[in-house]
């Protein structure tokens, strides 16, 4: 093999590795400017690549679209990958998201602080998830110090649920050992809070107390 | 952040064996003062003091000092068991240490594992338009019980960590039921090796109870314990004339129970309760956690 | 070409398809399930897919993987996916926090107590970390008094140190000291030896405990 061959290959590869870890299209000028080559000459790899897998009867191929390339599935493997969709098995919420989300519909508005601190763990990542599921939104600021975001349920998730609103919610004391447990709990939680602003919890777990178990 | 915690792993397991591998201490004959030196040494580097590793500290310097007064101290009575009593007394320290070193070696595969790993990004695209919208919402598949229980599980409290006091008599496998186990594998006629005896062995700290098990039933004329050649595997076997079973003063013996019922004690239940359950002895009321003994006298009994 | 090669054919794209459009690994029974085929014959196709990537010097491969099959960049593009993929420096664990790590995979589900006990410190800042990086979970509670919370590892940690299932981790006696570890250490803790015949028991022990342990 020639040593001009062997960097070819590297430029394949490369361009498919980077397609496969993209979780968007990768525009041609991307690539070149991460490979160090020509765009023109990224352009044609691509548009090899394009090719090659239309002819290689895989069960991807890989398509120009939106001003870049990437990976998907073979069109004629369409009844497969839809019946795998539809099962949504790939889209299960996690515990820690039920949970996180539980917090928000009970006790909202409620801080990222306060989730985190009758969880017992950071939740910042579980928030991130629940607001671009469209379940959660920022419905205000802590009037308190450090003015924290407050969160909120939104309708989608009322009617995911199949509720008519946050009041229909069935009522927690069934379920938990009473409104104080939890206010004691949470008190001895703040003090290892993971997160930095155990003070503004600490300001604001009173009166949103009273307001959950209002609900 | 980072250059404490690589002191501190230092300080976690290394303390102990760095003393002791890079300088060949033997901290029977090395002055105290000396060790604790090394200590403070350590932790005037710190750039603040961590609880963390002053436990730590204290830990490693209240086990030397233990041991150390364990050896100043005047010795009553039967000398030889005296001996033996320090002999497990070191046996469980160097087992404490290995399962340390074990785990920090595990904790460098795992590393190694992760930093293999990172070379690969995976596919997390997910699937591509018409397919992507056609994926039913996740909470769709929640029911509204479930919602109830998952926010049930949310708001149930969590035990609040409990400041361990464990360190230091941190190994909880008993004696008592490692000799029954001996006793149990222990044909009436014949003999076994102390290989035979601790296969299956599922930790090393299981194998050192083992051998404290045999030294224990060796003292009270239970059982022989030959070694036919040098290095070569212990057999044991029952003694001649095998008395009543009466194991009285290893109540005594274990007496390093800590009192409190916590969850280290029921370690000892989870990890050996399969093993035991068919054995009526292992009902015994008096389950002991610690077979640390409390002092050198109290093996005596 | 036979049909039974075309059926064939058809399975390996179809798989390929699914994984192509996965978020995560996806488990050899869901593929199963979706191809109508027995587990046994999805799985070996799956398996003779990651062999056929392993060779074939493309850009991406398809690995077992937290009890599923996924596609992943090859590890020899790293450099190219690295200068892509922003995020991929991830924070690097404690020497702590990885021993605690350690004893978790190895030992669960395993108590705080008990990790401390290993560890010879209290656990529960690292046990914290280990929570918010999504390492370890909550798999149950002790059934002993003080129902202490027992951990174990996660799915996510298994996607992280690219393993299929805990199993797949080295086997501890593997880190057991060495005979030459332990002789160091026996010497400086035993000084000398309390009688003739002890000094004889514990050059046994050695050799027994290392032979013990790899059962």
């Amino acid at each position: 093999m020639s040593e001009g061959h062997d960097a070819d290959r590297t430029v394949v590869r490369a361009i498919e590795a980077v397609l496969m870890a993209s979780p968007e299209p990768v525009e041609a000028s991307v690539l070149a400017q991460l490979l160090e080559l020509p765009k023109k000459e990224v352009e044609a790899a691509c548009e090899a690549l394009v090719s090659e897998y239309a002819d290689a009867g895989r069960g991807f191929v890989v398509v120009a679209v939106a001003g870049g390339y990437r990976f998907q599935t073979h069109p004629e493997m369409a009844p497969y990958v839809e019946r795998y969709v539809l099962d949504g098995q790939q889209t299960r919420l996690s515990p820690a998201a039920l949970e996180t989300l539980a917090i928000v519909a009970y006790k909202q508005p409620v801080s990222r602080a306060q989730m985190a601190a009758i969880r017992g763990v950071n939740v910042d990542r579980t928030v991130t998830t629940l607001l671009e599921r469209g379940y959660i939104e920022e419905v205000g600021r802590d009037p308190g110090p450090g003015n924290a975001v407050l969160y909120g349920t939104t309708r989608e998730f009322l009617e995911h649920l199949g509720l008519d609103s946050v009041a229909s919610l069935p009522p927690l004391h069934e379920f938990v050992p009473g409104a104080e447990t939890v206010e004691v709990l949470e008190k001895a939680l703040l003090g290892r809070s993971p997160s930095a602003d155990a003070a503004e919890v600490a300001d604001t777990a009173g009166p949103d107390e009273a307001g959950a178990s209002g609900v | 952040a980072g250059i404490c915690a690589v002191r501190e792993a230092k300080f976690v397991v290394a303390p102990l064996l760095d003393l002791i591998t890079k300088e060949e201490v033997d901290i029977y004959e090395v002055a105290l003062a000396r060790i604790v030196d090394a200590y403070l040494a350590e932790l005037e580097r710190m750039d603040g003091l961590d609880l963390e590793m002053a436990t730590e500290f204290l830990l490693i310097a209240a086990t030397l000092v233990e041991l150390k007064a364990r050896r100043l101290l005047p010795i009553h009575g039967d000398v030889e068991i005296d001996e033996e009593l320090l002999f497990e007394e070191r046996d469980l320290l160097l087992a404490r240490l290995l399962e340390c070193k074990t785990f920090k070696d595990a904790a460098a595969a795992i590393e190694r594992l992760r930093e293999r790993a990172r070379l690969s990004v995976p596919r997390t695209a997910g699937p591509e338009e018409p397919f992507a919208s056609m994926a039913p919402d996740p909470l769709d598949r929640v029911t509204l019980e479930q919602f109830v229980a998952a926010a049930g599980r949310a708001f149930t409290p969590r035990p609040v960590p409990e400041v361990s006091l464990h360190h230091v008599t941190p190994i909880r496998v008993t004696v008592r039921e490692a000799i029954d186990r001996v006793l149990d594998r222990l044909p009436e006629r014949g003999s076994l090796t102390f290989r035979r005896l601790t296969a299956g062995a599922r930790e090393r700290i299981d194998v050192v109870v083992t051998f404290l098990a045999v030294l224990e039933l060796y003292k009270r004329g239970i059982v022989e314990i030959d070694q036919p050649t040098v290095f070569g595997d212990l057999v044991v076997s029952r003694a001649e004339a095998d008395g009543p079973l009466d194991l009285g003063g290893l109540d005594e013996w274990d007496e390093a129970v800590l009192d409190d019922e916590d969850e280290g004690a029921d370690e000892d239940d989870a990890v050996l309760a399969g093993e035991f359950d068919d054995d009526p002895r292992n009902d015994a009321p008096d389950e002991f956690a610690a077979p640390v003994p409390a002092s050198t006298e109290a093996g005596e009994g």
